[in-house]
């Protein structure tokens, strides 16, 4: 962690924890062994692979035989959706969804449209809040699946996700969250949301990338999407990223053990950034919700400016932040998410995303208040909207 | 960072940017929608361009080729900057990437726009 | 490499060359961005993935934009066929493979004939060999995909891809390989056996787990399996596995360097197993092709007894070996590879693939076989079918 | 590994196999094509069992509960080693895998119809 003097983009990817690749290091050369063979080594990587799992289902409040290890969040998010498509086609051909998903989910809901699906997208308040009047009224007979977000990658708001999970379930119907943004964050409790499926990705949460889980109830059945040698139950086929595997597995240790103690550190330093942006940059609009938010995260927009060259210009002073999502940031559009809350383009394209993490300090906060009103103040005189005066 | 180190040190080189009072040819180019807008300034004396400058609300390469646009038609003849190209913009930034070639389109329209403002005033005056 | 005495089972995994995990180190904590971001760290992160590209192009004699990483082997296997049938439905819904394919494939046939595709097995001859002739009456007008694997995973059995291709091909089929047991060993030139899609995966070249290649002509369309933000050209979304790739490309680079000196090493320790094994253990069958063989491995029956009680024998003595495949290993039924050549269920019971790689030394193969002929003797003893004498 | 270290223990405890001529009672049970084939010798007197052994071809969990069954039922009434229960073995095991139960209930079959052998001897002698 020393490439980036100020790295302010943690939901784009956290650095692995020492810890967690200390942990991982003895799965690659040494205890490298297929942990589906016969042999004594072979049962020091299954041993390795439960421990994982009971600490991800701890983290979780899951049972072990819940969790099930993918290649990442988005496979675990299209786990989920092929997964009951597939198998409950003949049931219904309508799947819900939000407005404001990852493209994981969204790519995922245009491809089955082409196919034949029936899509809903929810709306949201200029928030970025699902109203759950809008599920309810969204349900239909055929309707087999609702997937909704727990915290949004760009603008951090948190859904109602017992209240959605709920209704799903008075219907009948099969709920799933891509929880990316809020595990190792806040407390994910799979019992509490009562949600049949989960998604999840590693390198989110200090752990390595090339890793993600999949949590569903026991009594959920779905098909899988991946066939082969009936790894990880019979769901996820594939020789286990033992490494992987082991390192999300202390990944999850580790945010269970810290996660509190981050908030408390995370959040005043969220907080001063707010506040200094207010202060110092006129003409600014924060988006998301003020309080059912990521404590992480802050999403503003400096108005009559444009996103990516604000991220030059950061970049230049030693600032890696964002605007809008990672990957979409080779994208030409807007943010779906931003516009999904009523911004107006202009004010959709001169956002920027600040997510902290493990490593911010108190001395990276000032830099960046230091920093941004000048960048800010800079390209606005280069804008022809902008009111010189 | 998928620009050239030519693109990059021209999205900071400032000294193109501002507006210029009583212009002789404004072309203003390019949509808020869509993340760019370009507005180019001319000051024309015997149909050589004087003073140029830009005002731009874009990304990165908008600005650069904003500057570098700039740049190419300054104390050339009006029928010169006429025929400046995007393409002529884009070797002069050492390339861009594909989804930003639109940006140096832009810069092409923007000269063009703000002589044919030019020239309109001309005819009416 | 040093918690197992005597490894045989190359076939199953391999351990990460060290130079590899070396190239993979940096970027876990410190080149840890997100290829996608903006800012210059995540360039670093976009030329090690080029580079990695560039590699395994390089030892496929491919384009490198014909090259998308995946979560594995057997993700590269379903891509392929799930990619076809997907886009290709309308087309028809005739799909074909052999009958000894690794269940990557032939699971996924499974799953495909469950949902009304017609799937054809092709049967082989006693070695192990597809008949192209077979291949050739298997076609029909709704035939959409040919599959064959180059490398057969138990036996080693080598296949006649650049025939199989053709046949494909007159008939305008697309054809894919499954070559994961013969990349990294073998010289496979995806321009000389002319496939449209080609698989294999990282951990069975000394590269991590976790990790996988599909190749695809670039003229060849189907749809992704996993969708999202764009990653991998639209094929495969998903935050790249960074150090995963820089793995397996970097373990493609070592495999091109050194395949020709380790086939030249390894040959003759395999040659001397077998020979020594004539000689030392009555009653015992050698599987697969004697010519058109993978040079690194031998499965062989030891009539009358049964092989994982072999496995476990040899594991008291140190040996990690294997029994038709790890990942059928919990399963009770005998290889469907030995039997598809013919032999009798006992005797497919009875199997003991000895797969070799960098690692083994004269030493080994000779403790090997030290220990192995008392060890049938033993169990042999035991055994109600052999007839002391 | 998935097995316990007494299943282990048993496996490579060589004390009970082997051929017994003119046993009393011979059970053979299992199938070869489903990989596991257990012989059972019993030599009895005075409805006792004085010696036992066992020929198997299986994987490991049908040999240590061959030998594990045969350990259970030396010294033991006729009467007695018929009940006894492929639940009883696996205790003696310490457990065994789900997918190997089916080894243990074969061990039972086993002792079985080597009694039931021995009976049909009797009955028709
Ligand atoms: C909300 C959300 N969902 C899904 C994903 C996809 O996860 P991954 O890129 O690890 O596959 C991300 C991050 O990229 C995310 O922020
Ligand atoms: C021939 C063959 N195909 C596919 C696979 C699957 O590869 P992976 O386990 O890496 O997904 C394997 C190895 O397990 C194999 O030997």
């Amino acid at each position: 962690m020393n490439s980036t003097k100020y790295y302010f983009d943690y939901n784009a990817t956290t650095p692995t924890d020492s810890r967690v690749l200390e942990a991982m290091l003895p799965f690659f050369s040494d205890n490298f062994h297929n942990p589906s063979s016969f042999y004594r080594q072979a049962g020091d990587a299954r041993d390795a692979i439960d421990k994982a799992r009971e600490n991800v289902a701890k983290l979780l409040n899951a049972d072990p035989k819940e969790i099930y290890f993918t290649g990442g969040g988005t496979e675990s998010d299209n786990l989920a959706i092929f997964g009951v498509v597939s198998r409950y086609r003949e049931k219904g051909n309508h799947i819900i969804t939000s407005a404001i998903e990852h493209p994981a989910v969204l790519k995922s809901f245009e491809f089955l449209a082409k196919k034949g699906f029936e899509t809903t997208l929810l709306p949201v308040d200029k928030y970025g809040l699902v109203d759950p009047s809008d599920l309810e009224k969204s349900i239909k007979d055929s309707t087999i699946l609702i997937t909704v977000m727990h915290a949004n990658n760009e603008i951090g708001t948190l859904q109602p996700i017992t209240q959605l999970a709920k209704i799903a379930h008075k219907k009948g119907i099969y709920f799933h969250t891509d929880a990316v943004q809020a595990v190792g964050k806040i407390p994910v409790d799979v019992k509490a949301l009562d949600v049949d499926m989960l998604s999840f990705s590693s390198h989110k949460i200090y752990g390595p990338k090339g890793i993600g889980v999949f949590y569903k109830k026991n009594k959920v059945k779905i098909d899988p999407m991946i066939f082969g040698g009936g790894h990880e139950n019979g769901l996820r086929a594939g020789t286990e990223n033992v490494p992987g595997i082991v390192g999300i597995g202390k990944a999850a240790e580790l945010a269970l053990l810290e996660m509190a103690d981050e908030e408390k550190r995370i959040r005043p330093l969220r907080d001063k950034i707010q506040k200094g942006i207010i202060e110092r940059i006129p003409e600014i609009l924060i988006n998301g919700d003020t309080d059912q938010k990521l404590y992480n995260t802050l999403n503003v927009s400096l108005r009559y400016i444009e996103g990516e060259a604000i991220l030059a210009m950061m970049d230049h002073e030693g600032f890696s932040l964002s605007s809008g999502s990672a990957c979409s940031s080779k994208s030409l559009d807007p943010s779906h998410v931003l516009l999904a809350l009523g911004l107006k383009h202009e004010d959709a394209h001169g956002s920027l995303r600040i997510s902290l993490g493990k490593y911010n300090t108190e001395d990276d906060v000032d830099h960046l208040l230091d920093v941004l009103p000048g960048v800010a103040a800079h390209l606005r005189r280069m804008s022809p909207f902008w009111d010189k005066k | 960072m998928m620009y050239s180190s030519k693109v990059m040190e021209k999205f900071r080189d400032t000294k193109n940017y501002g507006k210029i009072e009583n212009a002789d040819g404004i072309g203003k180019v390019g949509n808020a929608k869509c993340g760019d807008v370009m507005w180019i300034y001319l000051k024309i004396e015997d149909e050589k361009i004087v003073d140029a400058k830009f005002e731009t609300f874009g990304c990165v390469a908008a600005i650069a080729t904003s500057t570098t646009a700039i740049d190419m038609v300054l104390g050339k003849s009006v029928e010169e900057a006429y025929h400046l190209t995007n393409k002529a913009v884009i070797e002069a930034l050492d390339g861009l990437p594909p989804e930003k070639i639109h940006c140096s389109v832009l810069a092409e329209e923007g000269i063009k726009a703000a002589i044919e403002d030019y020239r309109k005033k001309l005819a009416t005056s």
